[in-house]
């Protein structure tokens, strides 16, 4: 099927789209009905709707693409993939765009991929993310204003024992460390 | 007898000559491949100096068999084989080689494009020289032809024959005929009444002198082939005698027990237990549903027995079946409806006032439910704004892949009724609009001029969850306006869902009854789609109408004429000849182990007790050789395809490979090895 | 039966009461859970929108984790649920990707077959497995007269869709109508309560908070039942500035659907973790047990 | 170890009604596929004898292919299916004569896919060279495993046959 598409499809972007998703084949099936645009909760929000994004990708926009906000905009929710008409994994080519999209250093005017990055920090180090802690600390770097305006909703969950401020580590962190470590080696990512 | 075999490479301009060395080929096939006398080559082998050329050879060198290698026998066959016939040479003795589709068209270099031809040719050669003579068989044709489905194709293919003056019976599984049309209220892109210009149909075929309605009845059962097919059709109990009913309608006034109309209303109308499907049914003779019937569930009533005035009630009666003998067969067989509860996020069933397609027309019909006003569920709401939604289950892997063919048209001539009948504002939310024939385009232009909304983009959603005051009450239609690229909510009253047509749920079964194979979708599969769309891979046996696909009246009736045509053809030429080409058994190979018995899909052998071995009935056999191959006796030989042939050709076709070992192969029978 | 059981970071802390209340009613329907010894982080969305392989890889170390002799694994948090069954997917569906996790893994000194384990949610066990008549033979109070809006989210639903319908779910308003609550039918009850949005476009998510807690209260619920800790977090913790940025008054409790079962199975609020929710639940409780009461009086 | 010099000489047997149609639509279409595969007209790949994939592979061919309609598509209603179990049965027996079962192989192709077909066919290609030339077990008769296959292929061939779809 992948050779089919590499065939048939000039664009180079479309055919890295293609590799870097599983069942990501799929997308040069696109109707451009819209479904998923009409489907996604924060569509209004979206610079270009998935269906528009795909047709950019047909025609190799590499940078507006991945530098739109359109996948930062993605709850994963799924709605626009269970209700494609053409079995796109939608949801699945939008983290592949996020990911292609901090490769790249495209990844603009979302706190999405430095929030990412955060939790996934803290992951690497503890083994386990801990909940507003992270939201905190992310705050802390990021926007301390936001910070502020947190705080009573923090201290009401912290009153609720809801909230730990001391993050928890595994006991086999060395092991995860060195699993992690090995699949940055394996993938190549940063 | 010494073989006398005569090759013919054909150039077809540059077609074959530009990858192929032709003159090589010849050159090679004349000095190396046994028993050749002649070899030659030539621009067009089709052409009319071309075939002379072979009729000559024949006669002049009494050429023993023909190998022709030029294009695909799906081309030429029948010319070269004609030839032949010219020339007193058997025209199974011909074989073709396909140098054109298999070799030069699709070799990049001439060498091997050169290579590849002389095995090819090699191969045909040695096939031609195990071919024998065969006979095509001749069948006489039954003039009488059976009709399943009384929809307008059939209908249509029902008159024509009938016209012509050969007797049909028409099946219909329903009460009456006249089928999903019958249900319409207005047919685009004429906007003509759809009753005016059926039901005038439907009573002719009702009365016509060489016609007979098998209506509320199943095709059971087919065996036999091309020309004589033996028929069984279950009548399922009316319980009401048709010879005697004359369809006054006092019994249907008198039935106390009234019931939704899930078939013809669509669940919008209610009908009585005893009922004609409406008021211009053909046959009028009702039927009495036993499911709803007072008397079937609880033992009392029988009004309308009492009542009757010709004492046509039979609570007695039964399923009965009809033998039938026929000379072909129609299948009209049409379609269904998808099944819209399949998509939750458009809310029918749950949205009170989302409808679908089957519903609208009801909705619409004069004859309808209510009387032709387009309200809401309520029954008396006039809808301020209707949506109407393409593509609800087609173009859709999940469902139906395929196009639905009408939903566009249909959603036009829906926008129209709502602005002719009401001041309700329109929208169709559609994918692409397909308007692709006479007058079609035109009428989507006539909708823009008459102020119907087009939305580009598959619905989301249709949801009853407000957002802002303006929403509170109405069915949202949230969709991204895909020429805007931007996401809108459009507040309506009434949702028409434009669902997909979807092959009827048992037309697999009914095919495999026909011996006709379906595409996986379940659509009737034509023998050819282009240029042989009516006729199927089982001889006599036709398809018409949407059954083979979505289609839309005009093409349904065309299609409908077209079946007809062909088996007036037949019929007035009274026989048919079918190819030799079907598998005899050798008795005295057989061990009458029967596993060839449930290979054959056409029942076309027998075990004989006594003798203890299987025949093959020929006029039932299609040839397809599996029995051959499956016959672990090697009993079996399939007629212009035996082991003897094909293995001839396998040797042929490897005559540059060095055989493994002495080039026998275990487990093959010797027989078959060495012919 | 024995299941595997991954409580998952927020269920630690944060979501403290869908712990406590799962296991008080897993014991108490003899759902014997195991928790995997120093499971990790399933990574939520955040990795796969950084780096496919070690999201699958940092998933996978703990179904690599379970215990060879059980076969199920439950994850009451809907995204850890979706992590665990998608990682396990992708690893069985190409030879490549369970290649290079299982490389990984060996890194740390272990190894998972794709489709060892397979992943549950508890409600899907409860719905399924344990099943209609031994619930109903559990309920020592039934709910009658509580309107409950059940509200199942996206991660459970959708991208696995095997498990319930995708666009309109129906397994939590069974299991509630077995125990006699008045489940109340909303149309967004599978749309999405905004996921991380909080943290990256206030507005955005208030919106889509908005929209659920607005329906179900049109709805006239009394209280929205989550089977994931995000939802209960953005539903609950959030609703105080959803009412401050549309100047709205909603007071709606929002709990997890285990803590009402061992309601109605007779288990005390207190040891089902109720008094953690930010909009207090106890008092629509008390105030329903009320009524009942004089119902019955 | 493939060597790329190595054309390897594959028999394919087609069904009259979709897969030498596809073949001929490749050709229309001037697809251009490997010229290593000769194709060998039947009218469905129900009539594939094990004995023409052996009798092929013992006059020298490297590999067989055997293409028919899709699956539900079968001009013969089922025969398709019939084929197929044949064609599992024989990669028993090939293994069992020593030969690489991958040596044979099945595809569906519909009259209107050329471009499948002459795809499939160039993989077969590309899969065959790797496995190099055929080289038939020398003095098989003598080995006992190997006349037990013999035997064995009626009786499979039977066996798999009596299960109807």
């Amino acid at each position: 099927m992948i050779d089919t598409a590499e065939r048939a499809h000039s664009s180079s972007f479309l055919r890295e789209v293609i590799r870097e998703t599983p069942g990501g084949e799929r997308i040069i099936h696109c109707l451009q009905c819209g479904s998923c645009g009409g489907s996604c909760p924060n569509g209004p929000d979206m610079q270009y709707t998935p269906r528009t994004l795909f047709a950019m990708i047909n025609s190799n926009k590499r940078t507006e693409v991945l530098s739109s906000n359109t996948m930062w905009c993605c709850v994963s929710c799924y709605l626009c993939t269970t209700r494609c008409p053409q079995s796109i994994p939608i949801t699945d080519i939008m983290y592949c765009l996020k990911r292609l999209a901090i490769r790249e250093g495209l990844a603009k005017d979302s706190d999405a991929p430095a929030l990412a990055k955060t939790f996934t920090g803290l992951l690497d180090r503890y083994g386990r993310s801990f909940e507003l802690g992270l939201a905190s600390r992310f705050y802390l770097f990021n926007k301390p204003l936001a910070l502020l305006r947190m705080g009573p909703l923090g201290l009401s969950m912290f009153t609720r024992g809801r909230m730990s401020l001391v993050p928890k580590k595994i006991k086999g962190i060395e092991q995860l460390q060195a699993i992690i470590k090995k699949a940055r080696q394996v993938g190549g990512a940063s | 007898m010494a073989r006398k075999i005569g090759i013919y490479v054909c150039h077809c301009g540059s077609n074959i000559a530009g990858t192929i060395d032709v003159e090589e080929v010849a050159r090679w096939a004349g000095a190396t491949i046994d028993g050749v006398a002649v070899a030659r080559d030539y621009k067009f082998m089709c052409s009319s100096l071309g075939q002379q050329m072979i009729e000559e050879d024949i006669r002049k060198k009494g050429l023993t068999g023909v190998v022709v290698a030029a294009c695909s026998p799906h081309l030429h066959e029948k010319t070269f084989r004609r030839a032949c016939e010219h020339a007193e040479l058997n025209p199974y003795l011909c074989q073709m080689v396909n140098l054109r589709e298999h070799c030069s068209w699709v070799c990049a270099d001439k060498a091997a494009g050169t290579a590849k031809a002389k095995a090819l040719v090699y191969a045909a050669a040695e096939r031609v020289k195990q071919q024998v003579p065969l006979e095509p068989m001749e069948v006489q044709v039954n003039p009488a032809t059976l009709v399943v489905g009384g929809g307008i194709a059939g209908l249509q293919a029902t008159l024509e024959l009938a016209d012509a003056g050969y007797h049909v019976y028409l099946v219909e599984r329903e009460p009456s005929i006249g089928g999903h049309m019958a249900q319409f209220d207005k047919t685009f892109p004429t906007l003509d009444c759809s009753a005016c210009i059926l039901t005038p149909k439907m009573s002719e075929a009702g009365q016509h002198a060489n016609v007979t309605l098998l209506t509320y009845s199943e095709l059971e059962e087919v065996s036999g082939s091309v020309g004589n097919f033996k028929v069984k059709v279950r009548k399922k109990a009316r319980y009401v005698d048709e010879t005697i009913c004359t369809g006054c309608g006092i019994c249907i006034e008198k039935c106390p027990r009234r019931v939704v109309d899930n078939g013809f209303e669509a669940g919008l109308g209610q009908r009585k237990a005893i009922y004609t499907p409406f008021p211009q049914a053909v046959p009028r003779i009702p039927v009495i549903d036993t499911a709803a019937c007072i008397w079937f569930d609880r033992g009392k009533c029988r009004a309308c027995e009492k009542l009757c005035p010709t004492n046509a009630i039979a609570f007695d009666q039964e399923d009965e079946i009809v033998e039938l003998q026929v000379g072909n067969i129609v299948l009209a067989t049409g379609w269904k409806l998808f099944d819209c509860h399949k998509l939750p996020q458009y809310g029918y069933g749950r949205l009170p006032n989302v409808y679908t397609n089957m519903e609208f027309e009801r909705l619409c019909n004069a004859a309808g439910p209510t009387n032709g006003k387009i309200v809401l569920r309520d029954g008396k709401t006039e809808p301020k704004s209707v949506a109407v939604i393409h593509c609800v289950g087609s173009r859709d892997v999940r469902h139906n892949e395929s196009c639905s063919a009408v939903c566009c048209m249909a959603a036009l001539k829906f926008g129209h009724l709502v602005l002719e009948k009401t001041k309700a504002e329109v929208y169709s939310f559609y994918i692409d609009m397909r308007t692709y024939h006479k007058g079609y385009e035109e009428f989507f232009q006539r909708l823009l001029k008459e102020g119907m909304h087009f939305v580009r983009g598959k619905v989301a959603e249709v949801t009853d969850a407000a957002r802002t005051p303006g929403e509170e009450g109405k069915l949202i239609v949230q969709v991204e306006d895909t020429l805007v690229g931007q996401q809108q909510r459009i507040a309506v009253d009434m949702v028409v869902l434009m669902g997909a047509l979807e092959p009827q749920a048992d037309a697999k079964e009914l095919g495999l009854k026909c011996g006709i194979s379906c595409s996986m979708q379940g659509w009737y599969t034509e023998r050819h789609p282009k240029l042989d769309p009516v006729a199927t891979m089982t001889d006599g046996v036709f398809v018409a109408g949407a059954c083979q696909g979505p289609k839309d009246i005009p093409a349904s009736v065309v299609q409908g004429a077209a079946a007809a045509a062909r088996i007036s053809g037949m019929i007035a030429k009274g026989h048919v000849m079918i190819e030799p080409i079907v598998a005899s058994i050798q008795e005295d190979k057989c061990s009458g182990c029967k596993i060839c018995n449930t290979m054959c899909p056409y029942n076309a052998i027998e075990f004989d007790e006594p003798a203890g071995v299987s025949r093959v009935i020929s006029s039932m056999c299609k040839g397809c050789g599996t029995c051959v191959a499956a016959c672990p006796a090697g009993a079996i030989s399939g007629a212009h395809f035996n082991n003897a042939q094909i293995m001839a050709e396998i040797r042929g076709i490897l005559w540059d490979a060095v055989p493994s070992g002495n080039g026998q192969a275990p487990g093959v029978p010797a027989a078959a090895l060495n012919p | 039966m024995k299941y595997a059981y991954y409580p998952g970071c927020s269920l630690e802390v944060n979501s403290a009461a869908y712990d406590i209340s799962v296991r008080a009613v897993a014991q108490l329907l003899s759902i014997e859970l195991q928790e995997i010894d120093d499971w990790n982080c399933c990574g939520a969305t955040e990795y796969f929108s950084q780096d496919e392989l070690t999201a699958c890889a940092v998933i996978a170390r703990n179904l690599a984790l379970v215990d060879d002799k059980v076969e199920q694994l439950i994850a009451p948090c809907a995204a850890c649920f979706l992590n665990l069954k998608k990682t396990d997917k992708l690893m069985s569906d190409s030879a490549e990707m369970n290649g290079r996790v299982n490389t990984c893994l060996a890194a740390g000194g272990l190894s998972y077959r794709p489709g060892r384990v397979l992943v549950r949610h508890l409600l899907d066990v409860i719905h399924g497995d344990i099943g209609e008549a031994a619930v109903r033979d559990k309920v020592v109070r039934p709910l009658t007269g509580l309107r409950v809006a059940p509200y199942y989210g996206c991660q459970w639903v959708r991208p696995m869709s095997d498990v319930d319908n995708p666009e309109y779910p129906m397994k939590m308003d069974d299991l509630f109508t077995w125990l006699g609550a008045e489940v109340v039918d909303y149309p967004v009850k599978a749309h999405c309560c905004g996921g991380h949005m909080t943290q990256i476009s206030e507005p955005q998510a208030f919106e889509l908070i908005r929209r659920l807690l607005q329906s179900a209260v049109d709805a006239r619920a009394d209280m929205i039942l989550c089977m994931c800790p995000m939802c209960q977090l953005n539903l609950d913790a959030y609703q105080g500035r959803v009412n401050g940025h549309f100047g709205a008054e909603f007071k709606l409790p929002i709990i997890f659907f285990t803590q009402l079962l061992g309601i109605a199975f007779g288990i005390a609020p207190e040891q089902l973790g109720f008094g953690k929710e930010i909009v207090a639940a106890l008092p629509v409780i008390k105030a329903w047990l009320g009524r009942a009461a004089a119902a019955v009086a | 170890m493939s060597d790329p010099t190595f054309e390897p000489k594959i028999v394919g047997f087609c069904c009259n009604w979709c897969s030498y149609r596809a073949a001929d639509l490749a050709g229309t279409a001037r697809i251009k596929y490997a010229p290593n595969v000769r194709i060998i007209r039947l009218m469905c790949s129900g009539r594939v004898d094990p004995g023409f994939v052996l009798s092929a592979l013992a006059n020298g061919a490297d590999g067989v292919l055997i293409a028919g309609c899709h699956p539900g598509e079968c001009h013969y209603l089922s025969q398709n299916y019939k084929a197929m179990r044949r064609y599992h049965v024989l990669k028993h027996t090939l293994a069992a004569l020593g030969l690489e079962p991958d040596r044979l192989r099945l595809v569906w192709a519909s009259a209107a896919e050329g471009q499948q077909l002459a795809e499939a066919i160039d993989r077969l290609v590309e899969d065959i060279r790797k496995l190099g030339p055929l080289r038939w077990p020398a003095n098989w008769e003598a080995e006992p495993c190997c006349q037990e296959a013999v035997e064995s292929i009626a009786r499979e061939h039977q066996e798999a046959m009596e299960v109807l779809p």
